[in-house]
């Protein structure tokens, strides 16, 4: 039990520091967005495994939900900022 | 498990910040700090975990008398609540900020964006 | 009395209840948002009433019916209550300023403003890390929204820049934080204090994040590029409220947090501060934008606070006082400050011209100013005074030094910017005049002037809003709309009536000086009443130096003392600023004396080594390692004053730009307060080695040089009051000289000039001021030839000039022989040669002076000038029959000195004056037999020659032996350009302007290295977060590398 | 390149602090002082089972009132910046419409995520989640009305004054507590009631709906200020 | 009683004046193989400028002038005594010590410089200049050879001083205090106005220099000065050097002999320029000076 555990969790992180790595070198900026909103997924779920469920749905709410959401919305009002 | 959250937390703000400060989009800066925010609530969740035991909730597995050997802290997560909640505060108005520089300048470049210097 | 917690609660309340008014209803809202500001602002200072007033002890607030380490609690006490009033009434007043602005964006901007108070109210109160750290962030995220009511497009970016900033802050905070937490097992400041002993390594990391982060909030350098950009690009009251309020609010959070780390950490917060202090103020020197000028002020404010938090262990009970005086000192002046610049259309400093044609803001400005420089009666000065005397009883020597040139730095921009609104062109923008925002900066005025009386009451040197002559002085800014006539007989009568009911209680020294400063000015204001208008300003200035003259005649204690100094210090400043073309010479008068002024308050804080209420009559008992430091700080201090050799470059230009009337003042008055402070300093302390070397010797060497440069340099001179000002130098070079002898008689000397240079150089400087007055220039080869027309000018001149030159039978003749007399028993004799050499000097610019100005040709375009006026003559004639009287009986003053100084040399008097004839050990000098011989011997010869020329025959102007020739031209007769071109080549290069050079590279290097530096601040929001995280890096490195 | 560099070499260092955080990081056995409180007394005290709940509700509320004052801070902000300029645009022009899919899918998915929202609000002194998560809902149901028709202007004045008024009764419930109870946001304003029942905890379940309230307000009010803008 | 007897030395005095300069005027011409002017010739001068009739002002200082430095010289006479244990011919000295004639030796310089200026003419404001500039120079090595004698006998009064060189020639200041003396001597020759530094009067070009404007009686009073002063102010250096004179006829021998060294001098240098002498007083005479303040 332990070991699955502790083995997803290696999984999650090595998942959210590979996702984190998009977010910061994608060439597009809403790859990057989508990755940003996984690592906030990635991140709520390991917050379950840490005994934090209110912690989880907040960051899955807000984080994944609502800032993704919020990007977007102004992405697509500037244009991806290249001009 | 704590150690892995809190290993990961770490490289996540430090990941989150050199995207913050190396690029150059300010849409990107901001996705950036974000990352580096949610590396900041693993961190802190991390803190307050324990072991073998269970999230603060009391109910027919967690009764009352026997919360302290069973739960963890709960301060930290009411913390990371607060925070998460204040950091999407001040992403909004991050992203506000850039749209309206984007109509301003025209751009989103923050190395355009200097004429207050010195 | 009603919790503190409703402060918060209103705060939010009324902006959640803007959201509910309809968007039509600004009034309405606008109401709701005063209202709940001022309402904020009465529950505060209901309970500042309570602690200051009735002794209430703090209250503890617990929310959630829990204690603390649970529940958030709140701690209101004397320094919070104080705190919140100034939020709340920062904020009033923004929400009055920006009046306008609020109605353009509506109800919404006011619900960020009502929270940003709230919210720096909240970060005072709380006494719980996670608290502070969500008030912080309401703080930041509010500032992002107000930062946008500006009308500059610039303050988006600036906004950026900041949340930027500001995520990499909250992220160090909460990292910091959670480990904090781990380690003590709390969130609550005093709880974490309280656990402090079980810190751990990982738990002096966590709060060494922390303190990072709240100190990253009060930019230090080099992490403060963001601030300066918001600041510049604000609305201003919204930059007043930066400033004030979250610059108070944010150091109150510093000082709440260092609790939880303990002493080991207080020193690197004095180590950050004072570093972002000095940088701080070297980049404002070169700045010319206003705003953001009073930006660099604002973080070096804020950084000198945090000095002081670190000395909070040194400052003990004082700790309050201090930081309390300078923080609220500095949020007044920079409130007042910016909501000042948004009246001015225009951005430069030189644009703040515009305010001159209102003398009520410039009265604003000047007491900003004063409150930001920290000169008296303003808390600033009280809170320096004390700090300076903490850190130099505690051996803090260079933290002490360095503070005192940031000091001075920052006086030095303030003051030149203060020179350019008197004195630059007036802009064309001019100002932007708005009744409800001028009420609100002079709103600041008042609680500037309560605050100085205010900390005048609570400092335990006694109040110097409470000493009449400074009262006296201030009397005359309401008087200000008076006709000149009727302030100067005013200012007279005060002057002759302080004198005349105080002179029974000094001794033989005070009574010479104040007899010559009292009295002695009254006399040179004669001259002020030829002036016709109301002379704005004049009045006030004056009466600052003389209050400032009378009160450091009696001060009794050190502190009354330099607080004297200070006064006549800018009191004579403001004075010397008045001339047409007199600011650069006034910015330089200031920085030099200024930067005297706090040697001397170093001086005496070594001299101190923490005794409060330090008589000065004690410097004598100052004991060996300190005796010679404190000597030295104190001599450079006057020498200033004295402009001896090195410190001496402000002295020309400051006197010969002066107004007519203001220069024989500022040089036949004010140079005596340098030699009234020597002679204290050598009564008291006498003679002290430093490093084996006498400092007298040092200074005898300094007097005797001056002496020669002075001369020198006045003989080479075309205008004639710069002639006279390095006339001064040379006189002063003398005196200075007397009295570093160190002998009876040298001290007689030394006084011997301070009554016989009052005399003949206020008479010559108004002769010259007058014929420059009437001949409208001040270069001598444009005059020539005014004997007939302004015979008694010239009269007043040859009589000066014969009187400065030693030459018998005038007074300046007992100068000279009480000065050889002296020098017969002085125990070095090397710089006598010196002074040898200056000696005959004199002659040379004395003789300049009367021959190109009365003698030779007289020129075209002066042939219709006019005696100079009633009121100049007077005064110079009155001068005349003193100078004669003096001669004749230098007894008379002089023999009660020798009675007062013989105490000090072995009880017996210097000189023998039985009789008419004065004897000294060597010699003898009979005034009154010399003055009857030469007088009849003269008389004789001269109405003899009349006799025999009695049929003589004037002659026309040109009628010359010229070759055979007539000239026709006066210019080309008039002997008078370069005239001692011959001396030029011979000794040209002991003019050579070293000091001048040096003084000018250290400038130059000051400005460059400014200039050059503050190019990190490259603009760039990404290159700010990197200073930041470098900030942070470095501190590590630095700090905990060696913890 | 340089700036890269220099930033990598600085992480550097910030990475050596967290590492020095990591190394000198020893998991605590037992509960600390604070923790041992909370677990031990919420229940008695406060009557809330959730003791995350009832730390951010009642223990630690003024954060929680602070945080809410973030949000309500941002979603004025912003709309006082989008608000600025907006009026002299052109109006709407038209824009294709949404597929039939999503607006029928919407119009049933609506009322549920509501409805959701509000249950898992209510609930949040016994169940995970609470006003934030909720509000968090609430606000996705916005989300997808604004998805659907990207035009549909919200009742900006519906959302301020749902905004304002929960606001309000937040703050008033904090003063009763100070007034009829311990302190400032003390829960204690109504009797605990029956543990882990809907109707328990004092007004701790009050007092989260209207955060939830509040907070879905918020966000509501933000993405509908994004929304409007142009797309440009 | 004292007025008598000052007038009887000033007599004296000026006639010995004239009767010396014009000697020693002759001395040069004859080793010059002239046969110079006859010996009263100064005599004729001053008698016919007197007598001169017509005369021109040029406003009220031109009459102060002379008068300044007349007054100047016959005070400086008067002020020290002239034969030392003479109660007679210790005229006023009374009034003040050595520091009075010091400084008394200014008071004709500045009239003279005052009237001159006066009269307009650009060469006198130059001459004035000139003599200025070179009087600062001239007499440093002055002031700090008297220094050293003050320091020497611990006195000021010149009597006193006089009285310590008494019982024999080695008591001379001149033996025992050589340095201060040389240095006094060197401004000796600057303050003389005889070659080579006489470039103030240039008496031998056009009449360039202070008097230039001056004529008649104004010039006559000039003259006169000019044959006491240089007299006057030998007997300050013979008094604080040379011993003083106890009598009248070592009086004149002494004056004479020190007048001529400045004449032998000036006979065998060319004329300095101001700066010339400036940069001769402070680079040979200055470090005597301060040499002998020193080893005092």
């Amino acid at each position: 039990m332990n070991t699955v555990l502790l083995s997803i969790g290696v999984l999650l992180a090595v998942a959210m520091i590979g996702v984190a790595w998009l977010t910061i070198r994608a060439t597009r900026i809403a790859t990057a967005m989508l990755a940003a909103g996984l690592v906030s997924l990635f991140a709520s779920v390991l917050f379950l495994f840490l005994a934090a469920p209110d912690v989880a749905m907040t960051e899955a709410a807000i984080g994944s939900g609502l800032t993704t959401f919020l990007f977007f919305f102004v992405l697509g009002r500037v244009r991806g900022g290249q001009s | 498990m704590d150690w892995i959250a809190m290993a990961t937390g770490f490289i996540l703000i430090l990941m989150g910040l050199y995207g913050a400060l190396t690029n150059r989009n300010i849409l990107r800066i901001i996705v950036s700090f974000s990352v580096a925010n949610t590396g900041v609530n693993l961190v802190l969740v991390a803190v307050g975990y324990m072991r073998g035991r269970t999230a603060p909730i009391l109910d027919e597995a967690v009764p009352m008398t026997d919360a302290v050997t069973r739960i963890i802290d709960p301060l930290p997560q009411a913390l990371v609540l607060t925070a998460i909640v204040i950091g999407l505060g001040v992403t909004a108005l991050m992203l506000t900020y850039a749209y309206k520089l984007y109509e301003e300048k025209g751009t989103l470049d923050i190395s355009k964006c200097r004429d207050l210097k010195w | 009395m009603v919790s503190p917690l409703y402060i918060i609660a209103v705060g939010l309340g009324a902006a959640f209840l803007l959201g509910l008014l309809p968007e039509k209803w600004q009034r309405a809202a606008y109401g709701v948002t005063l209202l709940a500001l001022a309402l904020m602002g009465w529950i505060a200072g209901s309970w500042l009433w309570a602690f200051a007033l009735q002794g209430a002890a703090p209250v503890e607030i617990f929310t959630a019916g829990t204690q603390p380490p649970f529940a958030i609690n709140f701690r209101v006490g004397l320094a919070e209550a104080s705190l919140a009033l100034l939020m709340a009434l920062t904020g009033l007043h923004a929400a009055l300023y920006m009046r306008d602005t609020l109605f353009k964006q509506g109800r919404r901007a006011m619900a960020v403003l009502l929270i940003f108070v709230m919210a720096t109210c909240g970060v005072i109160f709380t006494r719980d890390l996670f608290n502070l750290f969500v008030f912080m962030e309401l703080v930041v995220i509010s500032t992002g929204g107000l930062v946008l009511l500006s009308a500059d497009r610039r303050a988006l970016g600036a906004g950026l820049k900041y949340l930027i900033v500001s995520q990499l802050v909250s992220i160090l905070m909460l990292v910091g934080m959670v480990f904090a937490y781990h380690a003590t097992g709390t969130l609550n400041i005093d709880g974490m204090a309280a656990a402090q002993a079980d810190l751990f390594k990982g738990g002096a990391l966590a709060f060494f994040l922390m303190l990072m982060a709240v100190l990253a909030e009060l930019k230090p350098f080099p992490a403060n590029g963001w601030g300066l950009d918001i600041y510049e690009s604000a609305h201003p009251a919204f930059a007043a409220l930066f400033s004030a309020a979250t610059g108070a609010a944010t150091v109150y959070a510093a000082d709440k947090l260092l609790l939880i780390g303990g002493a080991q950490w207080l020193p690197l917060a004095s180590a950050i501060g004072i570093v972002t202090f000095v940088v701080a103020n070297i980049f404002a020197l070169v700045q010319d934008n206003d705003r953001r000028l009073l930006g660099y002020s604002s973080i070096a404010q804020v950084g000198l606070i945090l000095t002081v938090i670190g000395q909070r262990d040194l400052l003990g009970e004082q700790y309050y006082f201090v930081a309390g005086g300078i923080l609220l000192a500095h949020a007044v002046a920079k409130a007042g400050l910016f909501w000042l610049s948004g009246l001015v259309a225009a951005r430069g400093l030189g644009d703040w011209a515009a305010l001159r044609g209102h003398p009520v803001l410039v009265f604003a400005f000047v007491t900003f100013i004063a409150l930001l420089v920290g000169l008296p009666p303003f808390p600033g000065f009280y809170a320096k005074w004390e700090l300076a005397h903490a850190l130099a009883a505690n051996g803090q020597l260079w933290l002490l030094g360095l503070i005192l040139f940031g000091a001075l730095l920052e006086a030095a921009y303030l003051f030149r910017w203060f020179g350019y609104v008197l004195k630059r062109e007036q802009p064309q923008a001019g100002l932007l005049l708005q009744a409800i925002k001028e009420d609100v900066a002079l709103s600041a005025v008042v609680v500037a002037w309560l605050l100085a009386y205010l900390w005048g009451e609570l400092s335990g040197q006694g109040n110097l809003l409470h000493a009449i002559p400074l009262l006296f002085a201030l009397l005359f800014l309401p008087l200000d709309w008076l006709p000149a006539k009727l302030k100067n007989g005013l200012a007279i009568a005060g002057l002759v009536g302080w004198f005349y009911l105080h002179y029974p209680s000094y001794d033989a020294l005070q009574l010479i000086f104040a007899a010559v400063m009292l009295p002695g000015g009254a006399i040179i204001l004669l001259a002020s009443f030829q002036t016709q208008q109301r002379r704005v300003g004049f009045y006030p200035a004056a009466m600052l130096m003389f209050a400032g003259l009378a009160m450091l005649i009696e001060a009794k204690t050190s502190f009354a003392f330099f607080a004297a100094w200070e006064l006549l210090t800018v009191g004579s400043y403001f004075l010397i600023l008045r001339g047409k073309h007199s600011e650069p010479h006034a910015l330089s008068y200031i920085v030099f004396s200024l930067g005297g002024a706090f040697l001397m308050l170093a001086g005496f804080a070594l001299a101190a080594q923490g005794v409060p209420d330090f008589k000065i009559a004690a410097l004598a008992q100052v004991a060996e390692p300190f005796a010679p430091w404190v000597f030295a700080l104190l001599a450079i201090g006057f020498m200033t004053k004295t402009a001896a050799v090195g410190v001496h470059i402000w002295l020309p230009g400051a006197h010969a730009e002066a107004e007519t009337d203001v220069s024989p003042l500022v040089s036949g008055i004010l140079l005596k307060a340098g030699l009234f402070g020597l002679f204290v300093l050598l009564m008291t302390m006498g003679k002290q080695q430093l490093y084996g070397v006498e400092l007298t010797h040092v200074m005898l060497w300094i007097g005797a040089i001056s002496a020669l440069i002075g001369n020198l340099l006045a003989i080479f001179q075309e205008d004639a009051k710069r002639l006279l000002a390095y006339s001064s130098i040379g006189q002063m070079g003398y005196a200075l000289f007397g009295l570093a002898m160190m002998n009876h008689l040298g001290w007689l000397m030394a006084l011997m000039f301070v009554i016989n240079h009052y005399i003949y150089k206020s008479m010559l400087f108004l002769s010259v001021g007058g014929v420059a007055k009437r001949t409208g220039t001040r270069d001598m080869y444009r005059m020539g030839g005014l004997i007939t027309l302004m015979p008694l000018s010239f009269i007043a001149t040859l009589i000066g000039i014969i009187a400065v030159s030693g030459v018998p039978p005038l007074s300046g003749f007992g100068g000279r022989w009480i000065f050889y007399n002296a020098i017969m028993t002085a125990e070095y004799r090397l710089p006598m040669v010196i002074i040898f050499l200056a000696g005959p000097i004199a002659f040379l610019y004395l003789f300049r002076l009367i021959h190109t100005i009365f003698l030779g040709q007289l020129k075209d375009e002066l042939r219709t000038v006019k005696e100079a006026p009633f009121w100049i003559v007077l005064p110079q004639m009155i001068f005349v029959v003193a100078l004669l009287v003096f001669a004749l009986i230098p007894g008379m003053a002089l023999r009660h000195v020798d009675a007062y100084l013989a105490p000090f040399f072995g009880g017996q008097n210097g000189l023998d004056w039985a009789g008419l004839t004065i004897t000294s050990e060597f010699g003898y000098w009979s005034p009154v037999s010399i003055m009857l011989i030469i007088g009849v011997i003269f008389a004789t010869l001269f109405a003899w020659l009349l006799f025999v020329n009695r049929r003589a025959q004037p002659v026309k102007q040109f009628n010359i032996v010229f070759a055979g020739e007539r000239p026709f031209r006066p210019e080309t007769t008039h002997f008078a350009w370069n005239f001692f071109a011959p001396y030029r080549k011979a000794l040209g290069f002991l003019t050579q302007p070293l000091v001048t050079i040096f003084w000018e590279t250290l400038t130059e290097l000051l400005h460059s290295a400014a200039d050059i530096l503050r190019r990190m601040y490259t603009g760039n929001g990404q290159t700010y977060a990197i200073h930041l995280l470098a900030f942070v890096i470095i501190v590590y490195l630095l700090w905990m590398g060696g913890l | 390149m340089i700036r890269r560099f220099a930033v990598f070499l600085l992480l550097l260092g910030l990475g050596a602090i967290f590492a020095d955080l990591l190394l000198g990081y020893t998991p605590s056995e037992e509960l600390n002082l604070t923790a041992r409180y909370y677990a031990e007394h919420t229940a008695q005290d406060l009557g809330a089972a959730n003791i995350v709940t009832a730390i951010v509700v009642t223990y630690r509320g003024l954060d929680t009132l602070g945080e809410v004052t973030v949000l309500f801070l941002t979603a004025t902000i912003i709309g006082m910046v989008l608000a600025r300029g907006r009026k002299h645009r052109a109006l709407q022009r038209q824009l294709p419409a949404a597929g039939e899919l999503l607006t029928t899918g919407s119009r049933l998915l609506v009322p549920l995520i509501l409805l959701l929202g509000v249950y898992v609000f209510v609930n949040g002194h016994l169940t995970p989640g609470g006003g934030f998560q909720g509000g968090a809902i609430v606000a996705s149901a916005a989300l997808l009305l604004l998805l659907t028709d990207p035009l549909k202007r919200f009742s900006h004045r519906l959302i301020a004054v749902m905004e304002a008024v929960s606001g309000l009764f937040f703050i008033g419930l904090g003063v009763l507590g100070l007034v009829y109870a311990g302190g400032f946001l003390d829960s204690r304003v109504l009797p605990n009631g029956a543990f882990g029942t809907l109707f328990s905890a004092g007004v701790m379940p009050i007092i989260y709906s209207f955060i939830g309230l509040k907070v879905g307000a918020e966000f509501t009010s933000m993405l509908t200020h994004l929304a409007e803008t142009e797309q440009s | 009683m004292r007025i008598p007897w000052a007038l009887l030395t000033l007599f004296i005095v000026i006639n010995y004046g004239l009767l010396m300069t014009a000697l020693v005027q002759k001395i040069g011409a004859r080793v010059g193989r002239r046969h110079g002017i006859p010996i009263w010739q100064n005599y004729i001068d001053m008698i016919k400028n007197y007598a001169l009739r017509t005369s021109i002002t040029h406003g009220v200082m031109f009459y102060l002038g002379p008068v300044f430095r007349l007054s100047g010289g016959v005070g400086l006479l008067l002020f020290v005594p002239s034969i030392y244990g003479s109660e007679m011919f210790a005229n006023f000295s009374f009034a003040g010590d050595l520091i009075l004639a010091l400084y008394f030796v200014f008071f004709g310089t500045l009239g003279m410089a005052l009237g001159a200026a006066e009269s307009g003419h650009p060469y006198s404001a130059i001459g004035i200049t000139r003599g200025l500039s070179q009087m600062t120079a001239a007499e440093l090595p002055f002031a700090l050879a008297v220094f050293a004698v003050a320091l020497q006998y611990q006195t000021l009064s010149v009597t006193e001083i006089v009285a310590a060189q008494q019982g024999g020639v080695l008591h001379w200041t001149l033996f025992t205090n050589p340095l201060a003396v040389a240095a006094a001597m060197m401004s000796f020759l600057g303050s003389m106005m005889r070659p080579p530094f006489d470039v103030v009067l240039a008496p031998q070009e056009i009449p360039i220099g202070p008097p230039t404007e001056y004529h008649s009686s104004f010039l006559a009073m000039m003259q006169t000065n000019r044959a006491l002063f240089p007299v006057a102010k030998i007997v300050v250096y013979m008094n604080l050097f040379f011993g003083g004179a106890g009598s009248w006829p070592e009086f004149f021998l002494k004056v004479f002999l020190i007048y001529m060294v400045s004449a032998f001098v000036g006979v065998v240098f060319p004329r300095f320029r101001v700066e010339q002498s400036i940069r001769w007083f402070l680079i040979w005479a200055v470090p005597l000076g301060i040499l002998a303040v020193v080893l005092v």
